[in-house]
């Protein structure tokens, strides 16, 4: 039995084969996610191809400074994310654990933003359903943006947060030196997974936040 | 040589509901799921019983029209999401796919587990949506009935069905990753056994298809929570866009319910003809066209639902393009059998009956893609005739079959094989009566999902119902017999049918690492050369 | 740079440097958001995305370095959603008003 | 109607007998191949059976026959689709000079008016011979109105018109299902429809009291709603004038240009302010809420005939 041996699944031949089947597998999820994604796009771009007028008028109650600021912020996430695989892939355990607190504080500004905006949206009457008073020209179609805004937002929010407790414990994984440079699939799967995140959100925001600016 | 270990073999290798609860061997999860998918389907079946009862006379007299809704909507959720979407795959699939690589078990045996709870708790959703008073939408969950009228169980229904996706999407990953990375040296891409080629084009669709599936229903929910239009028109929305989001995963999800099937039909017909596949690669080719262009043609479920007309002739044009690949393995089964030395086992018996109630199935679906009948037929028994041809007469009977081929291998026992054959010819008989009166039914007119109907539609609705009471007797004969076998059924040979593939080379259990030595693969899988099934002396199967 | 295990390793400049990029990217499609540039607009702020998304995925994503195969599986992801979304669209922009009643 | 055990469906329209030749035509060539499949299913069971010693495990896999028993099947449903897309484009294009129906349905009940105003509930009376269109919307859920013996269904949807048409060929009653299921009722949504006579159809229609016809009765509303105290085509008028309007290119504040067609129509009353007329303020209010469905018919119906007095050329 030599060393990384250690390491190996019983059912795998050897730490090539698992890393590839991990890193398939993580691929088919992510495959999986667009379609989970694309549906809600899907039906987004419908209304919005049935109703552009209120689609326009609900997008201009969005604030684009705090959404680009957002932007940056998870793009800034991504780098840290970045980093952290990088550090994994080294076997350096120190740096994913600074890295991945990075990534999780970027995170957290970015959910706290996120939250901010949300209570604004009740302040305005903007919320579908619950408490909708807002003076509309364009009608019920603005309500309906909303319901696609909050769900997309929403969901999006919701990787996110599933995101950071995947973090917890790749933290704690690495805090016990689990990373090696021939093992290290967590933080690279963790990388993939927010790095997908985020490529949602770079679409979501022109999406939500730029219907017909000038 | 056969005779191993007890111990050694994956059912003694642990005792306690602990160690089959806790277990992340491929084959005891296979068991597992084995057992709950049978579970739901004699639940689903119990729906039908009541209401093929009820269907007896033109009138209201068993059950109120409240009660028949959520009869058929509780039957059809439970049957397709709880029973045909994993039967195969999650049972047979989980169990032989590993043995049919040479591998030692799934990649994924920790996701593998999961997906089960998974299922299960989703289940458990939707029998206590059941429980609670039911659900009244049809399986279809059409908008705005679902979302802002009916007032049943919606919610709790759609939950467990969107959890039960997640235990699909798992499993699909699982079989994709296990297919490209863990096959035994020498097991090239069309060395692999049809079954698996068969799971592959299953996975990639349970990948793909479900998360859209997962968002519609959730979207559905949002709508019913907050009262907020997205599928309601009177508040912004647009019904026909919720039945294009559920189609695109609902179409493509009966060939999930059918392919499973086909690849099971693969291996039995060139182990009882003793001779190798026909046309393999054109098999395996056809199951991948199948499950792509599965994905074009949702929109043949709504040509009379308001969309497009163009949208419609499109729509109709793809589904008859994605008829041939299945034309292909109707004829390559049927050219296997020319020239073989057929042995007329119980297994064999069901995949007969799977090829032709398939054809049946099948074609009346070409008559229900096209478009100037569909504007006729749509919504009719003649629907209903349809999909229970190919789901209850064709991929039911590659369930049987399936459970009878491998019963063997996956419990060491044997059953009577007479009982087994007569069960097959039972089914048989009762689906066809069962069943083929409804497609004169739908062509006279008579709308499905209805509880009272009238009265020059009787007497064929009386054949029906007797046809699906002996369908339900033949459906409970091999319940007791196989349960039967696990106490005082022979113990089986390795290899008892005398077939090919890599699962017959262990033992019967196998072991709990699968295979003793590593297997490596020489040549193709179906070299079958040999007119007689060789069986050793002590395990020929118990006749009578 | 690669590791012994075969892992192609980037190094800090260069994931700097995509972080900058995407940032340049994301005052553009903001920029060019308040330039009226009629039907454009809409599929530029698209194409924008695409492109980012595109470097988030060949660099941080790792795909520029992966296997054909896990190409291949991003690939259809993205076509399937296409698929989702055209024939949804094909349907709805084909919609002709109900005839006869327009006299 | 006629309780005696039956295997095929009165056929009462011409559309009726273009889909029964399409049936028969694909029992006959679809039939040939269940059949085959089938006979060879037995032949090959009987012939190859284990005792018969016929065995040739080695026999050819030529290419050709996998190729070619491919495209017999192909052919087949090319057919199927070209004929059975001719059908149904048919089916769902109605001819111009058809007479119109009006069908509402609601939880559980087909609410039909004519053009006339005469109305009915879970019947419907048409002629013999005559094309007759049938424009539907629903009130709640999506039912879907159809009729065996015309061969013919489409759904009906809320918050839009869909229409179909059909010429029956047979006078006699038929039945009418819901057959889209919508609820607790579904099975009872169901009414009989009444091919008669082009005489007694006359008479039929033209019996009981004197009626508003529809296009009346949408006049009579278009002034109690107050419609004209803002559409009444005076230049200091609020809102824009409605002769001529429909069937013509609006254009719209957003620059857009939409074909003001029923749906306009009726989004206009419903939701105005969801496209506005170029020129004028977001001001209609909404009447959501305040008129069914029948008078929203027919205040179309209202403002569908008012056209230019003697402009031909102002509708398309
Ligand atoms: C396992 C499940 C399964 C499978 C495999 C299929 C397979 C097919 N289905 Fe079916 N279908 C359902 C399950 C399934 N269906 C269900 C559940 C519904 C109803 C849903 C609901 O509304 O509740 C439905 C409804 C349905 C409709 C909508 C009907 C309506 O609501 O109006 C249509 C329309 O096109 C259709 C078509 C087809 C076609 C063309 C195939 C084809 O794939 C079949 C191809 C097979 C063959 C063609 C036979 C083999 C070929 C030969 C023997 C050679 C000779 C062939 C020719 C000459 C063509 N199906
Ligand atoms: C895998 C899928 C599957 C299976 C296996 C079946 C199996 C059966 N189905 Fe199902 N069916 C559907 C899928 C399936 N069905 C779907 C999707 C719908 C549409 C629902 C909708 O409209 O939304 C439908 C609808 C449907 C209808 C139409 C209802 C309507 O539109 O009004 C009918 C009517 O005859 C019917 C009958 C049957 C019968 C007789 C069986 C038989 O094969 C069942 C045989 C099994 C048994 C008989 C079980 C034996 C067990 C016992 C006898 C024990 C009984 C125990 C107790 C009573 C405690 N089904
Ligand atoms: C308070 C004034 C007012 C009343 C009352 C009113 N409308 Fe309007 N209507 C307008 C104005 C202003 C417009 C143009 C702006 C717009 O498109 O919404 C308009 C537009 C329309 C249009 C679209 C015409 C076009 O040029 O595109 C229709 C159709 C219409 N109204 C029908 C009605 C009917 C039917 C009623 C009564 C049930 C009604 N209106 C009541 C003010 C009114
Ligand atoms: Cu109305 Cu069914
Ligand atoms: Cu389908």
């Amino acid at each position: 039995m030599h060393a990384a041996d250690a390491q190996l699944d019983h059912h795998f031949d050897d730490i090539h084969q698992q890393r590839e089947a991990a890193g398939l597998g993580m691929w088919l999820f992510l495959a999986q996610e667009v379609m989970f994604f694309g549906g809600l796009f899907g039906a987004y771009t419908i209304y919005r191809l049935l109703d552009y007028a209120a689609f326009q008028e609900a997008s201009h109650h969005l604030d684009v400074t705090i959404g680009a600021v957002n932007t940056a912020v998870l793009i800034g996430s991504s780098l840290t994310m970045a980093l952290a695989v990088r550090a994994g892939q080294l076997g350096n355990n120190r740096g994913v654990s600074i890295f991945v607190l990075l990534t999780m504080l970027l995170g957290a500004v970015f959910l706290g933003v996120k939250g901010i905006e949300y209570s604004d949206k009740w302040h305005h009457g903007l919320i579908p359903g619950l408490h909708f008073t807002a003076e509309t020209v364009a009608g019920r179609g603005v309500e309906l943006f909303f319901v696609f805004y909050f769900v997309m937002t929403g969901m999006h929010a919701l990787h996110m947060v599933i995101g950071v407790g995947l973090m917890l414990w790749v933290l704690r994984m690495a805090a016990q030196k689990r990373f090696t440079p021939e093992r290290h699939a967590w933080v690279e799967n963790l990388g993939l997974y927010w790095h997908f995140v985020d490529i949602v959100w770079i679409f979501l925001f022109p999406l939500l936040y730029l219907i017909g600016r000038h | 040589m056969i005779e191993a270990n007890p111990a050694s073999n994956y059912l003694g290798a642990a005792h306690g509901l602990r160690s089959w609860l806790l277990t992340r061997d491929h084959k005891r999860i296979g068991v597992l799921y084995l057992l709950g998918v049978t579970f739901f389907f004699f639940i689903g079946g119990a729906f039908a019983v009541l209401m093929r009862f009820e269907l007896a006379t033109p009138e209201a007299d068993l059950v109120a029209s409240d009660t028949y809704n959520r009869l058929f909507s509780m039957h059809g959720i439970v049957m397709t999401f709880l029973f045909l979407v994993p039967s195969i795959p999650a049972s047979l699939g989980n169990f032989l796919l590993p043995l049919m690589l040479g591998a030692r078990d799934l990649a994924f045996p920790k996701l593998n587990l999961l997906s089960w709870y998974v299922f299960m708790v989703g289940g458990l959703f939707t029998v206590a949506a059941a429980a609670f008073g039911g659900v009244d939408t049809g399986w279809t969950f059409y908008t705005p009935y679902s979302s802002t009228y009916a007032n049943s169980n919606v919610m709790l229904a759609a939950v467990g069905v969107f959890i039960t996706g997640f235990s699909s999407i798992l499993t699909g990953v699982n079989f994709i990753v296990t297919i490209h990375k863990m096959r035994a040296p020498g097991l090239t891409w069309f060395r692999l056994p049809l079954f698996v080629w068969a799971h592959y084009a299953t996975s990639l669709i349970m990948v793909l298809g479900t998360p859209v599936l997962a968002i519609t229903l959730l979207l559905v929910a949002v709508e019913r929570l907050l009262g907020v239009g997205i599928f309601d028109p009177s508040l912004g929305g647009d019904p026909i866009l919720f039945q294009h989001l559920f189609w695109f995963y609902s179409h493509p999800a009966v060939y999930i319910m059918v392919l499973p099937g086909m690849g099971v039909i693969s291996e039995i017909i060139t182990c009882f003809a003793r001779k190798p596949i026909f046309g393999y690669k054109f098999i395996a080719f056809s199951s991948m066209a199948i499950a792509v262009l599965g994905f074009l043609v949702w929109g043949h479920h709504m040509f009379v639902s308001g969309q497009s007309v163009y949208a419609g002739v499109a729509f109709s044009m793809l589904t008859m393009a994605v008829s041939v690949p299945s034309a292909i393995k109707v004829f390559n089964w049927l050219a296997t059998m020319f020239r073989g030395s057929i042995v007329f086992d119980s297994p064999m018996i069901y995949a007969l009956g799977f090829i032709g109630l398939f054809t049946i199935g099948g074609l009346t679906g070409v008559f229900l893609g096209t478009l100037g009948l569909d504007l006729h037929v749509h919504d009719t028994y003649f629907v209903v005739a349809h999909f229970h041809f190919i789901m209850v007469g064709a991929t039911v009977m590659a369930y049987l079959a399936a459970i009878h081929f491998w019963w063997p291998k996956i419990f060491g026992r044997t059953f009577p094989e007479n009982w087994a054959k007569f069960a097959a010819l039972m089914v048989f008989a009762g689906f066809i009566l069962a069943f083929f009166p409804q497609f004169v039914l739908g062509y006279l007119g008579m709308p499905r999902r209805y509880h009272i109907y009238p009265d020059e539609f009787q007497m064929l609705n009386v054949l029906s119902s007797a046809g699906a009471s002996i369908l339900g007797v033949g459906y409970l004969i091999p319940m007791v017999y196989l349960l039967g076998s696990l106490r005082i059924g022979k113990k089986a040979a390795a290899n008892p049918w005398g077939a090919k593939g890599l699962e017959w080379k262990t033992t019967s259990p196998p072991p709990v690492e699968n295979f003793e030595t590593p297997p490596t693969v020489e040549g193709d899988v179906y070299e079958y050369k040999n007119p007689h099934v060789v069986r050793p002396p002590e395990v020929t199967l118990a006749r009578g | 740079m690669q590791t012994d295990s075969g892992v192609h390793v980037s190094s800090y400049g260069f994931s700097f440097l995509i972080f900058a990029v995407l940032l340049v990217l994301t005052g553009v499609t903001v920029g060019v958001a308040y330039v009226d540039l009629g039907w454009i607009n809409t599929p530029l702020a698209l194409l924008i995305a695409g492109v980012k998304a595109g470097v988030v995925l060949a660099y941080f994503m790792h795909l520029k370095w992966s296997t054909n195969l896990t190409v291949l599986v991003a690939i259809i992801g993205l076509l399937w959603f296409i698929i989702l979304v055209a024939f949804t669209v094909a349907d709805y922009m084909s919609r002709v008003p109900v005839q006869g009643w327009l006299g | 109607m006629r309780p005696e055990l039956q295997f095929f469906p009165p056929a009462a329209s011409t559309l009726a007998n273009d889909v029964d030749l399409l049936f028969w035509f694909f029992v006959v060539v679809c039939g040939f191949f269940g059949l085959l499949v089938f006979g060879l299913l037995a032949l090959f069971s009987a012939r190859y059976r284990a005792k018969a010693q016929r065995y040739d495990p080695n026999h050819a896999q030529p290419l050709w026959l996998e190729i070619g028993w491919a495209l017999p099947p192909l052919a087949v449903v090319a057919v199927l689709f070209v004929w059975g897309a001719k059908v149904y484009v048919e089916a769902y294009t109605p001819p111009s000079e058809a007479l119109e129906i009006f069908v509402t349905g609601k939880q559980w009940m087909w609410k039909i008016q004519h053009p006339n105003g005469k109305k009915e509930i879970n019947a419907l009376h048409v002629p013999l011979g005559r094309a007759v269109k049938l424009t539907m919307t629903s009130e709640d859920v999506i039912h879907s109105f159809y009729v065996p013996a015309f061969r013919l269904k489409r759904d009906v949807l809320p918050g839009k018109y869909t229409s179909m048409w059909f010429e029956a060929t047979q006078t006699g009653d038929y039945h009418l299902f819901c057959a889209e299921y919508c609820g607790t009722d579904h099975s009872r949504m169901i009414g009989r429809v009444t091919v008669m006579s082009q005489a007694d159809y006359e008479a039929w229609l033209g019996g009981g009291e004197q009626l508003l016809s529809l296009e009346e009765r949408g006049q009579r509303l278009f002034n109690q709603r107050a419609c004209v105290t803002c559409h009444n085509g005076l230049p200091e008028a609020s809102g824009p004038d409605l002769v001529g309007l429909f069937g013509s290119e609006r254009r719209l504040s957003n620059g857009e240009t939409v074909t003001a067609d029923v749906d306009y129509l009726r989004e206009s009353i419903l939701y105005p302010t969801k496209k506005i007329a170029v020129g004028y303020a977001p001001v209609m209010p909404t009447f959501a809420g305040q008129l069914s469905e029948e008078q929203i018919t027919a205040l179309i119906e209202y403002m569908r005939t008012l056209k230019a007095p003697e402009a031909e050329g102002a509708t398309p």
